[in-house]
């Protein structure tokens, strides 16, 4: 059953991971890679990483893929203007990402022979071992509590560019000023006038 | 104190008289250089005469250090012996002279004081030359008169002519001093000095060693002589060497006379002779001394016979009697060497001073074919050319050992040739023997055309620019009405005591400079049994001489005097002959074939296809192309791109992994 | 060591940290009107930051270095002197930055907190004994490095450069992080220490080519070939003070980091990465001086000088000895030095609207109307050529001297001839600026506070500097001996 | 029980792929910000499995900062290629090459 | 500290920087005027130099070191070598500054900024005890030479400049490496230490490989020297007189001070190879200077066969031979100087160094046109001037060794009388035949001032060499003995006979 489904998400995720770099519409790619992402986090939940499983779910496919989804739509591509064909060293390339997978490959494949593995053979936790979201919470907060604030840093300067490069203030929008109608009084709104006879009021 | 004087006061003359030059005019500045040369001519023959009476003995007098690098040491010191002391009276009396007649010479040119100066210089170098102590200084009067002759000859700069010369002059003189340079390292490596009395007396010591100069195993003694008479003969202008000389007389007249003809020509005889005693120890190189000698003396003589510039005739005179000199050297007779030099000194002087009389007469024509007939328009100058022509000839006789300087000089060369025995001692008897006909035959045959036969001058650019006339103009009148003047007193003065000096230095000296060892006094190698042999030779030889030169005469006669139309005609039915005396023997063609277009062929190559074309084209510019191209190169792969650097760097990464994957395996 | 004593250690980013969030408070609050003074703050922050730094590195509980929470942070000398130069470099970096945004528009005050943020990043990334701290650290960095590359958004070219920077760093972070699973599955851990240890002897394939990965993106951080393909086109595009920064700060910080990484984590491997380095070294100083000869825009040529100096950078840890990391560290305080000032040139060069010149040509001659500036220019660039007596020289000799001294004497040889190349694009700049006719383009007259630093910055890498050496090699080498 | 190498040989698969994904792609910016994403799940996928096998927490921690980190990127590359995109009008990759050389 | 209580090289280095600084700051008459001073203070200190030093006391004289820079000292020092050296260049400099006294009209001040800056480097060079403080002058000087060419130079300056610079750099850095690995050999920098330290004969032979790099290309001997052509026709003539009078000596210095001291037995190996350069240069170049149209390419490449000879001297191992090639720098260090300032005087005139456009000059310019012919004959090697006491020296020693190459390198005075008299013929002799040339003046009193004293300083050098030669007598005697283990055997092989019996004793000419 394990086999199977790690076949099964595995086979899924290469092939939406393909499907998502070489579909010519940018807003089927983002569902390719919606679906490798909800794969990937079936891959993780058979090694027992529930935690990050689930965060895979929620921040990427939630938030992630959904912001992409959305600038695409918003930058309102003429997608007949793109061109699908690809570069002219193509053949180059892929060479070259082929011999690096093997080597890659190659060098993986080492890592029982290494003397890595015997470390820890089971997968998944032991028993009465505490879960994994728990571990993760009190590595989190202990060891790793300077690298998380940091990380929350990251995040603060995403945001901050985000704003910084995207954020502008529109000629001709006219906001709402709260505080302004609340501060407004009738003395300043009206005028109590009194014109002469065959002479205006001057506004 | 009178050698220093001797040799610094034309110096001092010179130093004044050129610097001076506008400032102090030009009578002063004459004044100063012929007073100066003057001085030193009467300082110089009492010392001369000291070692003619025995009374003087030879001394060196150290001047200034010069150079001192280890072992290699010497000083500027002046040398007097004997030798030195004929040297200095030659140079001293003639260039005193010299200077004198320049008075006249050069009255009218505008650059007098510049002429003195250079003369008075020329002077002192000379006198550095003839007092050197080591071989250093001697190289230093070697080139020193070199370069007064450079500028001598180029003194007239405006002219192309003068100044090629000049530089010929210069440069064919760097060849021999190339090899007169290697004789002095060489003597230097084998002796460990350049002093002249060290190596003379170690020199004997050294005969039969050997060593090796460029890959060649050569005799010590040998290698070295002949490097050094290389020196001598280019600067002594024997053959092979001797292009310059003719070439020469581009320089003034009273120039021709004091270098090229009295002293600095014959510094080569001087050095062969002032290192006799290393000569002595190489047969080979005195046979090659003698050969070279002789033939020169020939090679000379034939050229002469078919010249027309009268200075020319009397500059391939001098080369062959530079030739006699060499060979009389060659066969050991050294003192009789310096004997023809000293009486040579005066007799050539007088020629060409005279030659110098005629052309100023003359309006500076050199073509003896537009004289004639100068015999009465100027007496004097002819009687003083008629003494030298009867000195160089070597008229005299026997029988009453009487006759004019070339008699007694002459004689003697030819007689030690035939004395010293050897093959190559009687090889150059006979070339004597031939040399002497032909020399009588030039000049006479110069005498003749001159001062003999009708006036022929208005054939000439010279005079008809003087008379405003054409020869057509002219008509029957050949002197186109235009009549030599006697030159003035001061270039008569030298003429009449170098014509004492031609008449009577043979006569007067002969017994010392031949006969007398003590009065060389060990100065020069003198072999004594030599000089008895040649005085027992046969009859017939000592005889010979004096019959070429009447055969000569009796020739030039034939042909000049009597059917003026003879040369021609012979001319005509020898003329592969007479172009080839004509033209020199083709020296200068030659050269300048394989030496002088050569050279600038070989600079223009090397410098277009060497330098341009290689060294910078493949060098630095070559570099500096490919690095260039390298960076369009590389702006091409930077194309803006975002995918083409992710190639790259996909590239490199698999590089990289590839190249720690293969470390592994292997 | 517990996390209140942590704290204390990581104190100047902590402090940075903090002085940054108050200031981006006080620029949300302030809006651009704050700039100036978010600036002139940020500056003395990091001038604070500074301070704390030498203080806590003079602590003589402190001397030997020090590891901040479980081994991740490392507070040592070589660390805090590397911190000490980018905190230079930054305050030069926001020294200069008002003039040139308020001429070409507006300054916003996001500007300076931006460069405190990555500052904090740069200060985690030369102090980090962990992968994973180099990695937050080094995003943090690059995060906000992507932002200033684009600061000038009404800007293509700074756009472009921002898009470019950030694919290819993005990248290049993709690549680190997989190199560093790698080098985490074989060796079981992230901290440097502990791979160190279990990387030790022959290794598989696996690690191996983790290395290699790991080592390509801390390349592309250095701008090494053949990673550096970003590099002339962000400096070239991005506004000049960030170009300024980029050149100088991150750069510092990713050589120490790169040098960290290979000394204490794979200092047992050398083989492994000697030849690499070499041939990246030896690479970058050849095609960074055969491609700068072509250039004609100021900032693309001193991006490939950079690229250049890299290499003889990477020479210095290619000898992997304290020495060669001395050396190393030497050469950067002189490079930042240098390439600061020339940046600071490259700044004043305006035309008569205020309006930034970039093209080589409009500096012709601009010794006769302004020679100071061009002397200085000229100083900076003999210096960079390495060309004595200028004190650029001093650091290719000590990187060589390190070199030379391991062994490697073909290296030394074939890099030193190849600084050959290098100094002909240097010396064109001379000539432009000295020898050609005057342009007339340059006639913004100068800044007080730029005049200021291009005079210190000429000052320090004219011979002068040499007087230095007996003050900064203790420090190097100190700096040095506390990686091994 | 699949062994770690089958993780392994996906994770590297999907990241030589996302390189592909980066310059193969001549369309659209958006994609190669994709492919990004794609090698980042590669990293994240190795990361568990080895945590998994290795039985060692780091991963997983390491794996939560990348998917923080990646999502801050995500953002910041987004807001850059916006502000390319009202710039240029385009957002094709063969269109980025203003500078070169 | 010195026989003068007072660091008297480091003000000879520090007052030249402390004018240069001013003088950018100056006019342009204050700045001639700064120079001039500077310089002949200078020329004055050089003379107290020369006035106190202690020949035959010890070799290195007026030593000062102070360790300023961690790993290198500033250590100053000069033996007699060095001290003729800084004599030519404090001689030359005032007489520089003199040359650019009218023909300088722009950008005055740094002109004389970059000339005084040069002095400095130049002394300092010759001064330096330390071998990275001697880099670090040798290869600075690239930079005011590289200004001063580029910047006041010719048409085609550009493409001089960058050949100047980037051909000297590229021969310097390598020797830059040999240094490093030579301090970290012998565990110091000094100098004097150096020259008595025995590098493994395998490392020498790179070692000296590296330093020939340099100084060969800065000698320049063939075939590196073609930038030296075109740095001379392109610089300024103070520049010229700068570059062929004491910057090409460094070169020759470089083989002095290191090449052969320290690398005895890499220097007998290599032996063949400068030869064969040197052989080929002084044909070659003096071939090329033959056919020559420009003034100063012409004198250029006299240099290149000027400067063979003395790489032939320094390489034939022995007294003559170095002392020769010492003397050689010094001479041709005035008289290619002089001929630079010659040209000069008449390029300023007529702004052509074209030959032909010249002649007759002896007609209107008699002054010049003998000082030009003093120092034609001085660079032909007339006796009694200062060529030949060097060139005789250097192939005296020379012929010791090896006779062939003598013979090649002797031709070298043929082919020199050649091309330096077809060159004075061009141009002084002849009819005056264009209308401009005719119109040049004669020397002013400020040109005589600057010819003048080098005429006689090489009339000095050339009667009473000893003035020169005794302070260095004692430093080529170390050097010898040094060197002396490497020294080749002459390829005389002198066998004595039987003819004639002489005791040994006599015979002093064994080949050492």
């Amino acid at each position: 059953m394990q086999i199977f489904a790690f076949y099964l998400f595995a086979s899924i995720v290469l092939a939406s991971g393909a499907l998502c770099i070489f579909s010519r519409n940018p807003v089927h790619s983002v569902l390719w890679l919606i679906l490798a992402f909800f794969n990937a986090a079936g891959l993780m939940l058979l090694v027992g990483a529930e935690f990050i499983a689930a965060l895979l779910v929620i921040v990427y496919v939630g938030a992630v893929a959904v912001l992409f989804l959305f600038v695409v739509m918003m930058l309102d591509i003429d997608f007949a203007e793109l061109r699908a064909g690809f570069m002219k060293n193509l053949p180059l390339g892929l060479l070259l990402a082929l011999v690096l997978v093997v080597e890659i490959i190659f060098g993986v494949g080492t890592w029982q022979s290494a003397g890595m593995g015997e470390a820890t053979a089971a997968v998944g936790l032991p028993e009465g071992a505490p879960s994994n979201i728990e571990q993760l919470g009190a590595l989190l907060y202990s060891k790793y509590v300077f690298l998380f604030e940091a990380a929350g840093m990251i995040l603060l300067v995403a945001m901050v560019g985000a704003i910084v490069l995207t954020l502008r203030t529109r000629g001709g929008v006219r906001k709402q000023n709260v505080a302004d109608q609340v501060a407004r009084r009738p003395e300043d709104a009206t005028r109590n006038t009194q014109p002469e006879v065959g002479k205006g009021v001057e506004l | 104190m009178a050698i220093q004087l001797i040799v610094f006061l034309p110096l001092l003359a010179a130093i004044v008289a050129g610097f001076g030059n506008r400032i102090i005019g030009n009578v002063p500045a004459k004044i100063v250089t012929t007073g100066a040369l003057f001085a030193s001519c009467a300082l110089s023959w009492p010392i001369f005469l000291g070692f003619l009476g025995g009374s003087s003995t030879a001394e060196v007098v150290p001047v200034l250090t010069w150079l001192i690098s280890g072992d290699l040491q010497f000083d500027w010191a002046l040398r007097v012996d004997t030798l030195t002391a004929v040297m200095l009276v030659v140079v001293t009396t003639v260039s005193a002279l010299v200077h004198l007649y320049s008075w006249g010479y050069m009255d009218e040119d505008p650059d007098q004081p510049r002429f003195f100066a250079y003369l008075s210089l020329f002077t002192f170098a000379m006198l550095m030359l003839v007092t050197a102590d080591n071989l250093v200084q001697m190289f230093f009067g070697w080139e020193g008169v070199g370069l007064a002759s450079y500028l001598l000859i180029g003194f007239w700069f405006k002219k192309p002519s003068a100044n090629a010369a000049a530089i010929k002059a210069f440069v064919v003189n760097r060849v021999g001093d190339l090899g007169f340079m290697l004789g002095i390292f060489a003597t230097f490596l084998v002796f460990g000095t350049v002093s002249i009395p060290e190596i003379l007396e170690a020199a004997p010591g050294m005969a039969g060693s050997t060593i090796t100069f460029a890959g060649m195993r050569l005799d010590t003694m040998t290698i070295i002589c002949l490097l050094l008479f290389v020196g001598a003969m280019g600067k002594s202008a024997q053959l092979g060497l001797h292009t310059w000389l003719p070439d020469a007389m581009e320089g003034p007249t009273p120039v021709s006379a004091l270098i090229h003809a009295a002293t600095m020509v014959t510094a080569g005889v001087f050095m062969v002779c002032r290192l006799s005693p290393m000569f002595e120890t190489s047969d080979v190189a005195l046979t090659v001394v003698t050969v070279v000698g002789a033939c020169t003396a020939i090679f000379a003589a034939t050229v002469g016979l078919v010249q027309h510039d009268i200075k020319r005739v009397i500059a391939y005179s001098t080369c062959s009697q530079l030739g006699y000199m060499f060979f009389a050297a060659g066969v050991g007779a050294y003192n009789v060497a310096m004997f023809h030099l000293f009486t040579h000194a005066f007799f050539k002087a007088l020629l060409f001073l005279g030659a110098g009389s005629v052309i100023h007469a003359m309006h500076h024509e050199q073509d003896m074919r537009y004289y004639g007939g100068l015999r009465k328009e100027i007496p004097l100058t002819f009687w003083a050319m008629m003494a030298g022509t009867l000195a160089i000839t070597g008229v005299g006789i026997y029988w009453l050992h009487a006759g004019f300087a070339g008699f007694h000089s002459k004689d003697a060369i030819i007689e030690a040739a035939f004395a010293s025995g050897s093959e190559t001692g009687q090889f150059a008897f006979f070339i004597g023997v031939l040399a002497a006909l032909l020399t009588s035959f030039y000049s006479w045959r110069l005498m003749f055309l001159t001062f003999w036969g009708k006036p022929r001058w208005i054939q000439s650019e010279h005079i008809q620019h003087s008379v405003h006339k054409t020869p057509e103009e002219a008509g029957a009148d050949q002197t186109g009405g235009y009549h030599p003047h006697e030159s003035p007193l001061s270039m008569l003065i030298p003429l009449g005591v170098l014509s004492i000096g031609a008449v009577f230095a043979g006569f007067v000296f002969s017994h010392a400079f031949i006969d007398d060892g003590a009065f060389w006094n060990g100065s020069i190698a003198y072999d004594a049994g030599l000089m008895h042999a040649m005085h027992e030779v046969p009859l017939w030889v000592k005889l010979s001489a004096t019959v070429a030169m009447l055969t000569g005469l009796a020739t030039a006669y034939f042909m000049y005097f009597r059917g003026t139309d003879r040369p021609a005609r012979l001319a005509a039915t020898f003329s592969p002959l007479y172009n080839f005396f004509f033209n020199k023997w083709y020296f200068d063609e030659l050269y300048n074939l394989i030496f002088i277009r050569p050279a600038f062929w070989l600079g223009r190559k090397f410098w277009k296809t060497g330098d341009e074309g290689t060294i910078d084209r493949f060098g630095p510019n070559g570099i500096a192309s490919v690095i260039a191209s390298g960076s369009g190169v590389m702006k091409r792969f930077q194309s803006g791109y975002l995918y083409s650097y992710a190639l790259v760097m996909l590239l490199g990464l698999a590089a990289a992994a590839t190249w720690v994957i293969m470390r592994g395996a292997s | 060591m517990d996390i209140g004593n942590s704290l204390y250690l990581v104190a100047p980013e902590v402090f940075l940290t903090v002085s940054s969030l108050i200031l981006l408070l006080i620029a949300a609050w302030g809006g651009e009107k704050s700039a100036r003074l978010v600036t002139i703050l940020s500056a003395a922050a990091l001038f604070g930051a500074s301070i704390l730094l030498m203080v806590l590195a003079h602590m003589p509980e402190f001397k030997g270095g020090v590891y901040a929470f479980d081994c991740q942070y490392s507070m040592d000398a070589f660390g805090s002197s590397a911190k000490f130069l980018i905190y230079i470099a930054a305050i030069v970096s926001l020294m200069i930055a008002p003039r040139f945004f308020q001429a070409g528009g507006k300054y916003r005050p996001e500007y300076p907190v931006l460069i405190l943020f990555a500052c904090v990043g740069m200060g985690m990334m030369v102090s980090a004994t962990d992968m994973m701290t180099l990695y937050i650290g080094l995003e943090l960095n690059s995060l906000s490095a992507y932002v200033l590359a684009s600061f000038i958004r009404t800007d293509v070219r700074s756009s472009e450069a921002g898009l470019k920077y950030f694919v290819l760093g993005a990248l290049a972070s993709g690549m680190l992080l997989f190199g560093i699973s790698l080098v985490y599955g074989f060796a079981g851990s992230t901290s440097f220490a502990v791979i160190g240890e279990t990387l030790s002897g022959d290794l598989s394939t696996g690690p191996l080519i983790g290395l290699v990965l790991v080592l390509s993106g801390l390349a592309f951080k250095i701008s090494a070939v053949p990673f550096h393909m970003w590099t002339p086109d962000v400096y070239e595009g991005a506004p000049t003070p960030v170009s300024t920064f980029f050149a100088s700060a991150p750069k510092v910080a990713a050589v120490a980091l790169t040098a960290r990484v290979i000394i204490e984590a794979f200092g047992g491997q050398t083989s492994a990465w000697q030849q690499i380095i070499i041939f990246v070294a030896l690479a970058s100083i050849i095609l960074g001086a055969v491609a700068a000869i072509g250039q004609q825009n100021i900032k693309r040529l001193l991006a490939y000088s950079s690229i250049n100096n890299v290499g003889f950078l990477l020479i210095g840890l290619a000898a992997g000895t304290p020495e060669g990391i001395s050396a190393m560290m030497f050469y950067l305080a002189i490079y930042v030095a240098m390439t600061l000032g020339s940046f600071i040139c490259v700044l004043e060069m305006r035309d008569k609207d205020g309006r930034p010149l970039e093209s080589l040509s409009s500096l012709a001659g601009l010794s006769q109307t302004r020679p100071g500036l061009a002397a200085a220019f000229a100083v900076f660039m003999f210096s960079l050529a390495g060309i004595p007596p200028l004190f650029g020289f001093w650091g290719k000799f000590l990187v060589f001297d390190a070199a030379v001294a391991a062994g490697m004497l073909p290296l030394a040889v074939i890099g030193i001839a190849a600084s050959v190349i290098g100094a002909f694009y240097y010396i064109k700049v001379v000539k432009i600026i000295y020898f050609d006719d005057p342009s007339g383009e340059i006639v913004a007259t100068g800044h007080k506070t730029e005049n200021g630093l291009i005079a210190l910055m000429a000052l320090f890498v004219s011979p002068l500097g040499y007087l230095a050496i007996p003050f900064m090699a203790p420090i190097t080498n100190a700096a040095a001996a506390s990686l091994f | 029980m699949i062994g770690i190498e089958h993780y392994l040989v996906v994770s590297s698969i999907l990241f030589v792929m996302g390189m592909l994904g980066i310059f193969l792609n001549r369309k659209n910016v958006i994609i190669i910000l994709m492919a990004i994403e794609l090698i980042l799940l590669a990293v994240n996928l190795n990361f568990v499995a080895f945590s998994a096998f290795l039985g060692d927490m780091t991963g997983q921690i390491f794996a939560m900062f990348i998917l923080t980190v990646a999502a801050g990127e995500a953002a910041i590359g987004l807001a850059i290629l916006v502000i390319y995109f009202r710039q240029r009008g385009t957002i094709a990759v063969d269109d980025v090459n203003r500078m070169k050389g | 500290m010195n026989q003068l209580d007072f660091p008297i090289l480091s003000l000879m280095m520090g007052l030249p920087m402390l004018a240069a600084i001013i003088c950018l700051f100056l006019n342009a008459q204050a700045a001639r005027w700064l120079a001039l001073v500077t310089t002949l203070v200078l020329f004055g200190l050089g003379v107290v130099l020369w006035a106190n030093y202690d020949i035959g006391g010890p070799q290195w004289q007026y030593v000062e070191r102070s360790d300023l820079f961690g790993n290198f000292a500033w250590a100053l020092g000069i033996d007699g070598i060095s001290m003729m050296l800084i004599m030519l260049t404090v001689f030359l400099m005032p007489i520089c500054i003199g040359a650019s006294w009218e023909s300088i009209q722009t950008r005055v001040g740094e002109y004389m900024a970059a000339f005084l800056f040069m002095e400095v480097l130049m002394i300092g060079v010759f001064a330096a005890q330390d071998i990275f403080l001697f880099y670090i002058l040798f290869e600075a000087g690239l930079i005011p030479m590289y200004l001063i060419i580029g910047i006041w130079g010719g048409a085609n300056r550009i493409y001089a400049s960058y050949k100047f610079f980037l051909y000297t750099l590229l021969g310097s850095v390598v020797m830059l490496i040999a240094m490093l690995w030579m301090v970290q050999d012998a565990g110091t920098s000094d100098i004097p230490t150096l020259l008595n330290y025995d590098f493994a004969p395998e490392a020498q032979t790179w070692l000296w490989l590296a330093f020939f790099a340099s100084f060969a290309v800065k000698m320049p001997m063939w075939p590196v020297h073609t930038w030296l052509p075109d740095a001379h026709v392109q610089a300024p003539t103070a520049g010229s007189v700068i570059l062929a009078g004491v910057l090409l000596k460094m070169g020759g210095y470089g083989f002095l001070r290191f090449s052969l001291p320290m690398f005895p037995e890499a220097s007998e190996q290599f032996i063949w190879l400068v030869f064969g350069l040197s052989m080929v240069a002084v044909v070659y170049t003096s071939l090329v200077a033959l056919v020559q149209q420009d003034m100063k390419k012409l004198i250029a490449y006299s240099s290149v066969a000027h400067m063979a000879i003395v790489t032939l001297g320094l390489f034939a191992f022995n007294r003559q031979g170095i002392e020769g090639a010492v003397v050689v720098m010094l001479s041709h260090g005035l008289v290619s100087g002089a001929l630079f300032l010659c040209v000069g005087v008449i390029y300023d005139r007529l702004h052509t160094r074209e030959i032909d456009r010249y002649g007759g000059l002896a007609i209107n310019m008699p002054k010049y046109a003998i000082l030009f012919m003093l120092f034609t004959m001085a660079s032909i090697g007339l006796p009694g001037t200062s060529g030949f006491v060097g060139e005789f020296l250097s192939l005296v020693g020379l012929y010791k060794v090896n006779s062939w190459v003598t013979l090649v390198a002797t031709t070298g005075i043929i082919l020199g009388a050649g091309y330096m008299l077809y060159l004075y013929r061009r141009v002084a002799f002849g009819e005056l035949v264009h209308e401009d040339v005719k119109a040049m003046p004669d020397l002013s009193a400020r040109e005589m001032a600057l010819l003048a004293p080098i005429a006689a300083a090489v009339m000095w050098m050339g009667v009473y060499p000893e003035s020169f030669m005794a302070p260095i007598r004692g430093d080529v005697g170390a050097l010898v003995a040094r060197i002396d283990r490497a020294a080749p055997e002459g390829d005389a092989h002198l066998k004595m006979g039987e003819a004639k019996a002489v005791t040994q004793d006599e015979v002093h000419g064994e080949a050492h």
